[in-house]
Order: structure tokens, then C-alpha cells, then sequence
């Protein structure tokens, strides 16, 4: 692993909507070094999105405010960027991959122009280079026949296959930082695989740093060097893939753990899902977030937020059960639970 | 992608240039007129006096010519313009008497029953001499095209006119005849004090025969389909636009002639009208009563009598065949607030069936004032009269239905009486409905109506195109209303020919309609709001049609 | 340091699990989808505006006419032509001066102020202009309802049963709407006696088709939705499903339309009285005064200005309520 | 494709068939008779007309007739105007319509379209407001007092543009921009919540994700996008500038088909009524038609044939 080359700190995000402001991102930081894997997990509505997002200033800017923290892309901050510059960081530096591949690509333009597009852009490009170049990605994403499938368009693809035109216009122009936002959530679950492996693939090829947001901790488990576990805006815990799956700290992940079935798992143990549905953003008061779900909570969990403690030096957890005046609790994961993180397949 | 793009913009560019190229085709068409009238337009509103050289007047017309074909025509603007680009064998001078035109001589045998015509040298405007055959061609045509007006031959007692009508005899027997190319004679039936006035009238024109014959179906039907023997030729007639007379310089009296040009332009709406007087767009028009108010005191404004009277027909059936109702109802409406305060366009109250200024008795006194004024407004006899029938019916009031056509008129007419009637007799209900023109028509013709709101223009001027509506089935009467005194009166009219006991004789019968039968309710005579550039001078206006004759117009 | 240290004391660290009860409240309130429909249109501004608006407007076209001595229909010559006089609004144009800056009600010594003028008959606009509101707003509601009920019962019924049934139905509707419905509108009015009757009924000839083609589309999207399954399968009735689940989630597009179809038919009669196929006088809808208060809006401006003020906030107001309820109403802004 | 178009036209045809069988049997429930000047038409003369006509003969006798006629591109001629065919009558007065009604689309859509654009970039902005405030203007104050606004001030008072009559191209003006009102509204309205719609969608984001200049994003992703339903609302702006025409022309005196229209109505004119009835008709159903064979072929989404998306 080189050196970092993405730093958000301490990014604040906050709506306006209808019932009022609602922040969504509260206080994230995270680091990414150049061609590392770092997975930002949690479940819908935590605020992954909208960091991820907010990395590449896609939010919509009449509703949404990015109240504080900076975004320091080789020790630029994205934040005091104009348009123009903005524009060009887009697509050529960090490029982006979205949850839904039915609807990230415009319906009405063929998919050659589409991938095109950018490459002229950045690169300008003469038509016909942009043409070959966009061929050639398309060949690279697994996509045969490409000549024909540049005149194609979108809704004649498949879902996955959709998903690898967008991977390709988002590799267009070799970014050194690629996110990718579910990009397989919406997949069947043999062709999630494809799109893992192509991503991993491309990844060996360029040695691109990859972001990948997901709830799915197979992926997690294919894919990450590092993990963020993300709750209600926050990062609660983070750490390389194996802290994180086999000394999980933060109750939150337990349950996320716990609520994953396991192949080699014996029948006899059931699911553990978390109970409750995630908070309403808008409504959060004082205290964890996580504090009415948390099968561990305590008085203080109510009133304060807690600290962040560092475990190790990849580790981090926000969590009350780490001061040494909470009671001891038993942990459902520990290091010889048995678990073995990356030798899990999923999907077969 | 682009070339899809363009495709759009193509496809929408054609579409514009379609529906431009509509209107360039047409333009072409008429380009040079276009051309040549928007100069004069530019002219009247730049310069006065230049368009005063130029001699141009700009009228207005509330429609278009229906039919140019003098054996069709039917409405006030098509004899209007044919009166202007025809001319038969008389012509009315400015005092509406008929003077001879295109007859140089008349000769009456002594029982009043043969005509003779000898015409003056005049031509068509391609060329051909106006004859007698073009006469008799025309007159006998009235009837195979089953012309509106051919009752007008049997009104003056042309021979076989009626037969002709009742289709005992063919159009070919009708009593005219062309002696030679310049001479027509002409049989009556019996003697007519109206044959002469009604001469002047564009259904007696002459038509010429072979370029009728050589135009067929699409005689008359364009401008360039006609040909003209009057003072204008009609230059120009774009359907629902407009009109252009030009001076014809074929007239055999064209030094009398004034005007080089006369353009009418179709606007039917008052508003649309009163903006273009404004701007000086049109040179005459007619206002309504909401415009009334703010021009009556302009250099401009004329309001004109005319002789159209506004009444209302009783059914004369159920509560209606009463004389006491009907007294009531006539005396309960006070027809001054109407004219003065709802109308206030110059409309007079009318007391009476013949209108005033219209006919002068043989010793010149006005129709109206010898016969004076008939169940003049009074609430308190209404009453008394109103209570009388109701208790000669056995009830305490009842409900009506006042039917009106539905222009704009009427409407306020109908809503005023209902008023006054509600006000005025207590136990009535008034319910107005509204109907398109011809309905109304219909209605009263099928005497479907309680209390109907009706007009009558005169056929001609003469106080019987007014009397004779009333008589026992009669094709004006629409009520179920008989008198035979009333008929008998009428009757002894037709034949007198001593024009004072003539006089005597429709003076009481309109006595005996309205004094003793309470027959109708007149209501007011119309009068016309006019705004007129006041340097245009001798337009005449007829009472009856043909309306207008602008032979002698001029520019002061 | 997200905390004074000083603060968090030992006693804090006892286990305090929340009740369930209390739980619930933390977590998302659950609202129904009326009041969050309710609760966005508040919000709008301009949709809360407009629905007071309506309020007051239909408020006034009930009173109105009561707030002054005299009929609609009540005819006094003296009082024609009347400019608008309400005394203390002088400053605002009611000031009783025709367009000539002459007080007509000095000069005629009338004490009595008419507040939007008269008419030639001297009937008083402000009464007639109330009671021509309320004619139309009638007029419009009464359009929309009948629109709804035909549309519904077709639209749902089409829908619903599908198969044959709704391919007949639908060539039906595919030939209605081939009609051009303002020349059907007109042709009606024409045949049928004039009337607030016949202008309601020439207007729902065609007017349910739009209605029943938008409660179609959404029955038939709910229908393979799996609650609509679920319920199938417990044995509800036919009956039941249209009216318990169908049918409430049909209604917010419904609504929507409604208010959408009550300024359109307001808009129609105004339109049908000004080329002449109005009411029967002496009956005033704001259609037929507009039609002549432009007959004579050169010099008596308020005779067309007060009804067609009227009839614009009456269609603004619904048309941007309807926009609202659209936006409220779609589950797009749901979160 | 070839099937759904023949399959359409069949509808088309039918419709047509429709129309003309209703408008032709209500014809015969219009009070009144078409004969001009009936006031003084005696009872002999209305049945010499009635036979001139062919009025005399069995109501199914002359619908039949009617229908031949048609067939033959024969739409009778005028009662009101003795002697001209509707087929010329409707040629002529088409001219003036198409003008307006062309230019009023292409004016009104161009001014809408930005109206809309506008609206939805700058949404819950002073511009997204103003141009809400417009539309909605636009769509409510009735054509006519616009139409007579414009002719009083424009018109007369400051004397800019004729105030009425058709004589050359400047008199097209007025009744032109009265017109597009309605068009303006419709077409703004519409633009500002398909932009709005497709603003929200993902493939914009993934646009902007590329770099591409916010530009290239707003016209080739959002407009375009925008812009397809757009050619939805041709049908319904159709039927608003028919509606428009009938009273706009009538105030600026136009020689249009819409005056006609009424004229006719007024006058009991059955054959004109008939005839107008069925060329607005045959206009409207090949409008929507076109739009529908026009977004499929705009729309890649949109095999014809297939499902379709709803006009609305």
C-alpha cells in the first residue's frame, strides 16, 4: 500500500427538506491509500451515500450544505474547488459507480457516446480516438461483440451488463480513485460475482484505490483491505478486513455480523437480526444513535456520545463499552471464534 | 445522435414553413391588391388629405356577402352592393323616391296595367350592351332559382307571379316581355301603387344573360365572376375579409360619380371595430350602446332612425287569448327606461306598429304622428286591466315564457321586460328563453312560444309591408290572432287606388290591431349609433333595402 | 473531545435498556400517508395559499351575495352604470368616478355606494359577481364529480377485471378521445336547452374519459402489487379489494385531476358564454359576465375587471393546489 | 411497426366514421332551419328549398348520400353562402389559422421552453417563480381579455401593430401572441417538471460524475431527456389553439377557420358545421397519431407495436 491519496475529515452534510434540516453526515473521516480497497458498510440510510457523494460534489446544492470538514484529495481540498476545476477532477481523478444500473445511463443516447464523452472531455480526444478507446473499455468490461454494442442503447443491455458499460465510463479516463456505490446490489447474485471480479481485475491492472459502499458483507469480505462501519452519519468503526471480522468491537457490527448467514454456519444457530428499523436521521437527540437498538446499552449511552477509542493502529471504535468503567460484557466475536474473513465465498 | 437531433429541428422548421406557405399562397393570390390596400391604409392613417385625393372611403360590414347573385340575394349587405354595382330600371334618389336609371322612358297604358320600359344606351363591363332580354332573362331566373324575394313579383302583381309561386304555371309564363333589344313591356295583374318603388329593388335587376349562361354554377361566386352596369365595379372581394368597389367608368352617369374607391372590411365585432375607427383603419362604423355613452358628444357621432321595430307577439292563446292580459302586459312596460337608459343608442319608444320618419301620407304628415300613440306606459290602468282579466280567467296569476333569440339585444330587451312585468303585475312569472335566431323563427311560425320578442324591416317603403303582416294566416302573423274587420280593411287597401282613402284605410286598421285588440306590444323603433368621418358626405341610406347607394358619396 | 469528561460519572454505566414503547418514538414516527400528504401541502406555500384562497373565494360566492340589500336580479335604472364606490377605498380606485374622472354619484346624487359598480339594469355587480361564482364554481365541482364517478366506476372496472372487458373498454375510450371535445361541447349545448344543466352535462360527455384512463393506470399498476396478492389470497371479495385497498391508493392521483378539471370546466363555460352559448339571463356565471364586461370594458373597465379577476384567482389558485396535492400526494417524495 | 401504423389508421378510420356519424345526426336535433332569412321565406319557398337540398328526403337516405359524398372528397356546399363548396370554404379560411396557430406554437414553445428551463435549474428561486407565475397566468386568464388587452393597448393606444383585419404579415402579429399564451403556459409547465423529473434521475448524476461541463450535462442528458414527453403535449395544444382560434380570430377579425366555425354555429350552417367539425376532427387524430409514431421514433425506449408509454 502506497501513500494516501484521498483524506475526508470530519465531513458534516446536512439536508433541507420538507420536516426541517437533517444531518446526515456527522463528523466522517476516513483516510484511502493508493490502491487500497476501503468498504464503507452499513445499512440504508447511514449517510454512505451521501459521503461518497459529497467526495465528488454530486449533491444537489439548493438542499444540501456541507457544513464543515474538508475533503483533501492529494492535499488539495475538493471543497474549496470551483466548477470548473471540480469538472475536471470528475471522471479523470475519482470517477464513480452507481447502485442502480438501470437507471445510471441516460436512456435516449447510445452507449458508445455515452462512454465517449468523457474521454473527449478529458483527454480530447478526436472523435475517432475517442471511438477506439471507448471500444477497447468496452472489450476490457467483458462486453463482446463491442462494435455493434456501441450503437446500442442502454435499455438493450441487460442489468449486468449495464453495470459493466458503466464501469467502463467510469475507468474511461484512469481515475486513481474509483467509488463505487452498490454497484451490485442490484444484481443477481451470479453476475454480482462477475462484477466483483472485474472490478479486482481492473483494480491489479491500474492500481486504482476503489471505495466501495455497500451492506453486503460478502462484498465486504471479496473485495475490502479496510472497512468503515457507518451508523446514522457516523463512522462507528473502522479497521483493516480482519479487525473488523474477527475483532469486531462496536455492538453495531456484531449485529451486522451476526445477521449475515454463513455458509459452514451450523443450522442450529439462529440469525441474529438487529432488532429495530435505523433512526430517523431528523430526529436524532443527544446520546449513541445506535443506543435504542443496542442490546448493551446503558444510561450514559442516552445522554452522550461516546469517544472514539483507538484499539489499534489501523482500529478505531466510538463506543461507551470501551471506557474502563463499563461493565464487562460477553463479546460474540473474538479472535477464536473461528471465523475466517477472507476465505469466505460468496455466492459460491 | 445529432443527425436525430437535427431531424427534429428539420421537422419543426417544416412544419412553420408549411403553415407559412399557407398564408404566402395566399397572398400571391391577391398579392397586388394586398399590396395596393395596405398603401391606402398607411395613407388614411398618415395622411388625411392625401386620402382624401385619392377619394377612398373605408366602410365596414358585419358580414360577409352571402351571394352576389341578384335572384339569391337575401340580406341587406348583398343588395347593398349590388344596388352599388347594378343598377336596374329605377335607382331611389336621397329623399328615397325611385327616379328613372336604366329606363329612359316609362309609359303606363291606361288601366295601369301594361308597362313600358325603353332603355338607355348603357353596357356591362366586358363590353356587351345592357337589353331588354337581359330583363326578362333576369326576372324569369328569380323563379327557377327559387330566388327568397320572387314573392316580391307577386307583391306588385306581375302576371302569373302567383300561379308561378303556387307552381300552376312555369317561369317562362311570367308577365315580361322584351319587345326589342331597348324596349321591355311589362304585364300586371292589377294596378300597384309599389311597382314603381319597387323597381329600385336588386331582385328586379337585369342580369346579362350570356355571360351568366357562359359562368354556369360559378356565376357571381368571385369578383372576377360578374359582370357590372353600375356606378362601381366590385374590384376585389377576398370571402370574410372584404371588399373593394372601384368607379366604374362605363356607367352611362358616371360624372355623378364621385368616389374612386370604396373598401369594406368584414369586422364583427364592435370592440374589434371601435379600435380600428380609432386608428384609422375604417372611416365608418356602427357602434353599440356600450360606446354610445363616451361618443355621443364626437364631431362623429350620428345616431339614425331606422325604420326596423322591435315588438312582441302575444300567442293569443290560453291566458293570452284574454284582451285585458294582453292590455295589462302592453300598458305595464315602461319602453323609455329601455331605449334611454338600457339600449341609449337612440332608440325610440314606439307606441304604434308603423314606424316614424318612415311613411308620409299623400299630403306629407308622418304616419306615426296622424295615428298618434297607442297604450302609452301606465302602471296604475295595468294593473286595473290586469286584475280584470285575471278575474275574468278565475286565477290569481300565472307563468309565462317570454322567448327571445339570443343576440345580445333581445337578451337585455327580454331580461328588462321580465323586470317590468314581475314589477308591475303582481301573480306573474316571467321565464326568459334564450334561442338561436332561426329557432326563434321556427317557434313562432309553429305559434309555440306564451309572449315572443320579434323584429320586422320593411319590404318596402310603404306603411303595408307593416299592416298586411296581421292578416288571417298570413305568413308574418305567427299568433293565432284573426279579425276579420282587420282583413276586410286590408283587403279594400290592396285595390284602392286613390292613395288618401288608401292612407285612411291602414291608419285605422293599425288603430283597430293595437287599440282594440291589443294584437302585440311594440316596443321601440331601432336607431343605428353610427361614428362617421364628418368629410364624408352623401351617403344615402334607404329606409328599406337596398340599403345604401354611394353613387353620390364624396369627400369633403 | 465530543464532551466535558466531567460530566460522564460512574453511575452512567448501568445497563438501561429502553422500553419498547419509548423505542418506537425514537426511531421514525410512523405517519399515515394523509398526514404526511397534509403535512407537505403546509408546507407549500403557494399550494396553502391557494387552498385559503379557494376558502374565501367560496366563502364569498356563498355570502357575498348577503353582505348588501340587494338581488342579483334586482333592476333600478336610477343605479345604471355605477362605478365602484367603497367608501374608505377611495385611494384604490373604488372611488365612483367613471373613465372620465367624473363622480357619477355626485353628479347623479346617489348616496347609496354599489363596491364593484352596476350594470346598465343598475343590478349590483358585487351581488351578481358572487352569484356568478358561485354558478361556476358549481358548475366546475359539479363537472369534476360526475367526471369522478363515471371515471372511477369505468376506469376501476376496466382495470380491474382486465381481459376481454378491458380491451373492449379500452378501443372505447381510444375512439372517445379521437374527438375533439369542444366541438362535441358545442354541438350539445346547442341541441340541449341552454342552461347550467346542459353546460355540466355537454362537459362530461367527454370530460370522464381523462378521468377514467388516470384511474386505470393506477389500479392496474397496484394490481400486481403484493398486498393486493396477499388480501387475494385470504378470499376478500371483489368488493372488498376495489374498496379497501384499490381504491385508496387511487385516490391521490384522482384528487389531483379533480383539481385540475374544476378550473378547466370554469374555464369552458366562460369560454362557451363568450362565443354566445351561455345561461339564461338573467342568471350570471363569470363566464357570461366577462362576456359582457368585454363588450363594454373600454369605458366601463370594472364590468370586466372584478369577474375576471375573479375566475384568474380561481384558476391560479386551483391550478397551483393541484400542482401541490401532485407534488404531496407523489410517492417519489416520500422517503 | 408497418402493422401497428395500418392497425392505427384503421382506428383513425373508424374514429373518423364515428365522428361523423354523431356530428351528422345531432345536426338534424339543431333547432332551427339553414336557410337564410327565414323571416321572410314562405312555406313554399322552404319547400322548394328543403327539396333543392335533398332535405326532404329520409334522415338514412342522406346520411348515406352524405357519406358517398365524403368518400368522393365532396363536403357539400354552403347554405349560408349560396353556391361555394365547404372543401373551398375550408381551404380559404385554413390559410390565416395555420399562420396563427404555426406561429403561435413555434413562438409560445420557444418562449416556454426557456420559461421552463429557467424554472426548473433555478428551482424555489425568484426565476423558478416568476416564470411558475407566468404560466400559471398564462393558462388563467381567459384568451380572450388578453387578446383584447393587447389589441387595445398595443393596437390602438400606442399604435405599434394594426389593431385588427388581415391585410399583410404584421397582422398576424397580435392575434399570433394572444394566442401563444396559452402555449407558453402549457409548454413551461410542462418543460419545468419533466426537467424537474429527469434532473432527479441517476444517469444525470452519472453525467456529472464524468467531468463533463455542467453544459453538456443540462443540454444533452437533462433537455433532451426533458424535451421527448414535450412532444406529448402537441395533442392537448392542438385542441387549445383550436379552442383559442375560435375567439382570438374573431376579436382581430382573421378570416380563420375558427371564425368560420362559429359563424357557421350561429347561422345554422350544417354543411360548413359538418365539414369543420370533421377537418378539426381528422386534424386532431392525425396530430395524435403523429405524435405517437414521432415519440416512438424519438424515444429509443419506445418500440411502437409494443407497449407504449401513455400520452397524458
Amino acid at each position: 500500500m502506497g501513500e494516501t491519496i484521498l483524506s475526508v475529515k470530519d465531513l458534516h452534510v446536512s439536508f433541507q427538506t420538507y420536516n426541517g434540516i437533517v444531518k446526515a453526515v456527522r463528523g466522517v473521516s476516513f483516510d484511502l491509500k493508493e490502491g487500497e480497497t476501503l468498504a464503507i458498510v452499513g445499512e440504508s440510510g447511514s449517510g454512505k451515500s451521501v459521503t461518497a457523494k459529497a467526495v465528488m460534489q454530486l449533491l444537489p446544492k439548493e438542499t444540501t450544505r456541507v457544513e464543515k470538514g474538508s475533503i483533501l484529495y492529494q492535499d488539495e481540498d475538493l471543497l474549496t474547488f470551483h466548477r470548473k476545476e471540480m469538472q475536471k477532477v470528475r471522471g479523470r481523478e475519482i470517477s464513480m459507480v452507481f447502485q442502480d444500473p438501470m437507471t445510471s445511463l441516460n436512456p435516449t443516447m447510445k452507449i458508445g457516446k455515452q462512454i465517449m464523452e468523457g474521454l473527449r472531455k478529458h483527454h480530447q480526444l478526436s472523435k475517432k480516438e475517442a471511438y477506439d478507446r471507448a471500444k477497447e473499455l468496452l472489450e476490457l468490461v467483458g462486453i463482446s461483440n463491442a462494435d455493434a454494442r456501441m450503437k446500442a442503447y442502454p435499455h438493450q443491455f441487460s442489468g449486468g451488463m449495464r453495470q459493466r458499460v458503466v464501469i467502463a465510463m467510469a475507468l474511461a479516463c484512469h481515475p486513481r480513485v474509483l467509488i463505487a456505490d452498490e454497484p451490485t446490489t442490484a444484481l443477481d447474485v451470479t453476475i454480482q460475482a462477475q462484477i466483483l471480479d472485474l472490478m479486482k481485475e481492473i483494480q491489479e491492472k491500474t492500481n486504482t484505490s476503489i471505495i466501495i459502499i455497500t451492506h453486503d458483507l460478502g462484498v465486504v469480505a471479496n473485495m475490502a483491505d479496510r472497512v468503515a462501519v457507518m451508523y446514522a452519519g457516523e463512522i462507528v468503526e473502522t479497521g483493516t478486513l480482519e479487525e473488523m471480522f474477527y475483532e469486531p468491537r462496536h455492538p453495531y457490527t456484531w449485529g451486522l455480523l451476526q445477521s449475515m448467514p454463513q455458509l459452514h454456519q451450523n443450522r442450529d444457530i439462529p440469525l441474529m437480526p438487529i432488532p429495530g428499523s435505523p433512526p430517523d436521521v431528523s430526529s436524532l437527540h443527544d446520546g449513541c444513535p445506535f443506543a435504542p437498538r443496542c442490546p448493551y446499552v446503558m444510561s450514559v449511552c442516552h445522554s452522550h456520545l461516546p469517544d472514539y477509542t483507538q484499539i489499534s493502529e489501523t482500529h478505531t471504535v466510538t463506543c461507551w463499552l470501551e471506557d474502563h468503567r463499563a461493565p464487562e460484557v460477553e463479546r460474540p466475536y473474538r479472535p477464536d471464534s473461528g471465523y475466517r474473513g477472507k476465505s469466505t465465498t460468496v455466492g459460491g | 445522435m445529432k443527425r436525430r437531433f437535427g431531424l427534429k429541428m428539420v421537422l419543426l422548421f417544416g412544419l412553420m414553413l408549411i403553415a407559412a406557405g399557407c398564408n404566402f399562397s395566399g397572398s400571391e393570390d391577391t398579392g397586388t391588391q394586398d399590396s395596393g390596400s395596405d398603401q391606402s391604409d398607411q395613407s388614411s392613417s398618415d395622411d388625411a388629405d392625401n386620402n382624401q385625393n385619392e377619394s377612398v372611403i373605408n366602410l365596414t360590414a358585419n358580414a360577409d356577402i352571402p351571394t352576389l347573385d341578384s335572384a339569391l340575394a337575401h340580406d341587406s349587405i348583398g343588395f347593398t352592393v349590388l344596388n352599388n354595382i347594378m343598377e336596374g330600371l329605377y335607382r331611389s334618389d336621397e329623399n328615397h323616391q325611385p327616379q328613372l336609371a336604366l329606363a329612359e322612358d316609362h309609359q303606363v297604358s291606361d288601366d295601369g296595367l301594361v308597362h313600358t320600359f325603353i332603355l338607355r344606351d348603357a353596357v356591362w363591363s366586358n363590353g356587351d350592351p345592357v337589353t331588354a332580354e337581359d330583363f326578362e332573362y333576369a326576372w324569369k331566373r328569380v323563379f327557377e332559382k327559387a330566388g327568397s324575394y320572387n314573392v316580391m313579383f307577386e307583391t306588385v302583381g306581375v302576371k302569373n307571379a302567383s300561379a308561378i309561386l303556387a307552381g300552376e304555371k312555369t317561369p317562362d309564363e311570367l308577365g315580361v316581355e322584351s319587345l326589342d333589344e331597348k324596349t321591355l313591356q311589362v304585364t300586371l295583374e292589377h294596378p300597384s301603387p309599389l311597382f314603381k318603388q319597387l323597381l329600385t329593388f336588386p331582385t328586379f335587376f337585369p342580369v346579362n344573360q350570356s355571360y351568366v349562361e357562359e359562368m354556369g354554377e360559378d356565376y357571381a361566386l368571385e369578383a372576377d365572376n360578374l359582370v357590372f352596369n353600375g356606378p362601381f365595379v366590385l374590384a376585389d372581394w377576398k370571402h370574410d375579409q372584404g371588399w373593394t368597389y372601384k368607379k366604374n367608368p362605363d356607367y352611362w352617369d358616371q360624372e355623378s360619380v364621385q368616389m374612386d374607391q370604396i373598401n369594406v372590411e368584414v369586422v364583427k365585432e364592435t370592440s374589434t371595430a371601435v379600435n380600428l375607427y380609432e386608428t384609422e383603419a375604417v372611416d365608418r362604423i356602427l357602434l353599440s350602446s356600450a360606446y354610445v355613452e363616451n361618443y355621443k358628444d364626437s364631431e362623429d357621432f350620428i345616431s339614425e332612425l331606422r325604420p326596423g321595430i322591435v315588438f312582441m307577439r302575444f300567442s293569443h292563446k290560453d291566458e293570452f287569448a284574454n284582451p285585458n292580459i294582453r292590455r295589462a302586459i302592453s300598458l305595464a312596460i315602461d319602453k323609455k327606461g329601455l331605449t334611454s337608459v338600457i339600449l341609449a343608442d337612440g332608440s325610440r319608444p314606439l307606441n304604434g306598429l308603423v314606424p316614424y320618419e318612415f311613411s308620409y301620407s299623400p299630403d306629407g304628415q308622418d304616419f306615426r304622428e296622424l295615428n298618434g300613440e297607442f297604450n302609452v306606459h301606465d302602471v296604475d290602468q295595468a294593473q286595473e286591466f290586469w286584475q280584470k282579466g285575471l278575474d275574468e280567467l278565475g286565477i290569481d296569476g300565472f307563468d309565462m315564457e317570454l322567448t327571445a333569440a339570443d343576440n345580445d339585444y333581445h337578451v337585455k330587451t327580454a331580461e328588462y321586460i321580465k323586470d317590468q312585468l314581475e314589477k308591475n303585475l303582481p301573480g306573474i312569472g316571467v321565464d326568459i328563453k334564450l334561442v338561436p335566431f332561426s329557432n326563434r323563427l321556427e317557434l313562432e311560425k309553429a305559434i309555440e312560444y306564451d309572449m315572443v320578442i320579434s323584429t320586422w324591416g320593411p319590404d318596402y317603403n310603404d306603411p303595408m309591408t307593416y299592416v298586411d303582416m296581421w292578416v288571417t294566416d298570413g305568413p308574418a302573423n305567427r299568433m293565432e290572432y284573426s279579425n276579420p274587420a282587420f282583413d276586410e280593411m286590408v283587403k279594400q287597401a290592396y285595390a284602392e287606388t286613390d292613395a288618401a282613402a288608401r292612407y285612411e284605410l291602414m291608419l285605422e286598421a293599425e288603430r283597430v290591431l293595437l287599440e282594440e285588440d291589443f294584437a302585440i306590444v311594440p316596443l321601440y323603433q331601432n336607431a343605428d349609433a353610427i361614428l362617421m368621418r364628418p368629410h364624408i358626405k352623401g351617403m344615402i341610406r334607404h329606409p328599406s333595402a337596398p340599403e345604401f347607394d354611394y353613387k353620390h358619396a364624396y369627400i369633403e | 473531545m465530543r464532551h466535558n469528561p466531567s460530566e460522564i460519572t460512574d453511575d452512567l454505566f448501568v445497563p438501561s435498556p429502553m422500553e419498547e414503547s419509548k423505542k418506537e418514538e425514537i426511531t421514525s414516527p410512523p405517519e399515515s400517508f394523509w398526514k404526511e400528504a397534509w403535512n407537505r401541502l403546509l408546507k407549500n406555500k403557494g399550494a396553502f395559499f391557494s387552498l385559503i384562497m379557494i376558502l374565501i373565494i367560496t366563502l364569498l360566492a356563498i355570502f357575498g351575495p348577503m353582505l348588501n340589500p340587494y338581488e342579483y336580479d334586482e333592476q333600478n335604472l336610477d343605479r345604471s352604470n355605477l362605478p365602484p364606490l367603497i367608501p374608505g377605498l377611495e385611494w384604490l380606485g373604488f372611488n365612483g368616478e367613471d373613465t372620465n374622472g367624473v363622480n357619477v354619484y355626485e353628479q347623479r346624487e346617489i348616496s347609496d355606494p354599489a363596491w364593484f359598480g352596476t350594470d346598465e339594469f343598475g343590478r349590483d355587480l358585487w351581488t351578481r359577481v358572487w352569484k356568478g361564482t358561485q354558478i361556476s364554481l358549481f358548475i366546475g365541482l359539479m363537472a369534476a364529480l360526475l367526471d369522478l364517478l363515471i371515471g372511477v366506476i369505468y376506469g376501476g372496472v376496466s382495470a380491474y377485471y382486465g381481459g376481454r372487458v378491458d380491451d373492449v373498454m379500452q378501443r372505447i375510450i381510444e375512439i372517445l378521445i379521437g374527438i375533439p371535445n369542444l366541438i362535441l361541447i358545442i354541438l350539445f349545448i346547442l341541441i340541449l336547452e341552454p342552461g347550467i344543466t346542459s353546460i355540466i352535462l355537454a362537459m362530461i360527455i367527454t370530460g370522464w374519459v381523462n378521468m377514467a384512463r388516470i384511474v386505470r393506470g393506477q389500479v392496474l399498476q397496484l394490481k400486481g402489487q403484493e398486498f393486493i396478492l396477499a388480501s387475494r389470497t385470504l378470499g376478500a371479495s371483489h368488493r372488498r379489494l376495489i374498496g379497501r385497498h384499490l381504491l385508496p391508493n387511487v385516490l391521490g392521483p384522482v384528487i389531483v385531476t379533480v383539481m385540475f378539471t374544476i378550473p378547466t370546466a370554469i374555464f369552458f363555460e366562460a369560454f362557451l358564454s363568450f362565443i354566445g352559448l351561455g345561461l339564461q339571463p338573467p342568471l350570471a356565471s363569470l363566464g357570461t359576465l366577462i362576456e359582457s364586461g368585454y363588450q363594454e370594458m373600454r369605458f366601463f373597465p370594472y364590468k370586466l375587471i372584478f369577474p375576471a379577476i375573479v375566475i384568474s384567482l380561481i384558476m391560479i389558485c386551483f391550478n397551483v393546489l393541484g400542482d401541490g396535492l401532485r407534488d404531496a400526494f407523489d410517492p417519489k417524495m416520500r422517503k | 411497426m408497418a402493422r401497428y401504423i395500418f392497425q392505427r389508421i384503421g382506428y383513425m378510420a373508424v374514429t373518423l366514421l364515428i365522428i361523423i356519424t354523431i356530428t351528422f345526426f345531432l345536426m338534424q336535433l339543431l333547432p332551427g332551419t339553414p336557410f337564410n332569412n327565414p323571416e321572410k321565406l314562405t312555406d313554399q319557398q322552404l319547400e322548394l328549398l328543403n327539396e333543392k337540398y335533398g332535405l326532404d328526403r329520409p334522415l338514412i337516405f342522406q346520411y348515406f348520400t352524405y357519406v358517398g359524398n365524403l368518400l368522393k372528397g365532396d363536403l357539400g356546399t354552403s347554405f349560408q353562402f349560396s353556391g361555394r363548396s365547404v372543401t373551398e370554404i375550408i381551404f380559404e379560411r385554413i390559410g390565416p389559422s395555420a399562420l396563427i396557430g404555426g406561429q403561435a406554437v413555434f413562438f409560445g414553445a420557444i418562449v416556454g421552453f426557456f420559461l421552463g428551463i429557467i424554472s426548473a435549474l433555478r428551482h424555489n428561486t425568484i426565476f423558478d417563480y416568476g416564470s411558475v407565475t407566468i404560466a400559471v397566468l398564462g393558462m388563467s386568464i381567459p384568451s380572450f381579455v388578453f387578446g383584447a388587452l393587447l389589441q387595445y393597448y398595443i393596437g390602438v393606444k400606442w399604435g405599434i401593430l394594426p389593431a385588427a383585419l388581415w391585410k399583410s404579415y404584421e397582422y398576424s402579429i397580435l392575434p399570433s401572441i394572444a394566442l401563444s399564451v396559452m402555449v407558453i403556459a402549457t409548454v413551461a409547465r410542462f418543460i419545468r417538471s419533466e426537467m424537474l423529473e429527469v434532473l432527479g434521475q441517476d444517469y444525470v448524476v452519472t453525467a456529472r460524475a464524468k467531468g463533463i461541463s455542467e453544459f453538456v450535462v443540462i443540454t444533452f442528458h437533462v433537455v433532451r431527456n426533458a424535451l421527448i414527453p414535450v412532444i406529448t403535449v402537441l395533442g392537448p395544444l392542438a385542441v387549445s389553439i383550436m379552442t383559442g382560434t375560435l375567439v382570438i380570430e374573431k376579436i382581430f377579425a382573421v378570416p380563420g377557420l375558427g371564425e368560420q366555425f362559429t359563424l357557421s354555429i350561429l347561422v345554422n350552417d350544417y354543411s360548413v358545421i359538418l365539414g369543420i367539425t370533421l377537418f378539426y376532427s381528422a386534424l386532431f387524430i392525425l396530430i395524435v397519431f403523429v405524435v405517437d409514431i414521432l415519440y416512438g421514433i424519438i424515444d429509443p425506449r419506445i418500440s411502437l407495436g409494443g407497449g407504449k408509454r401513455d400520452a397524458a
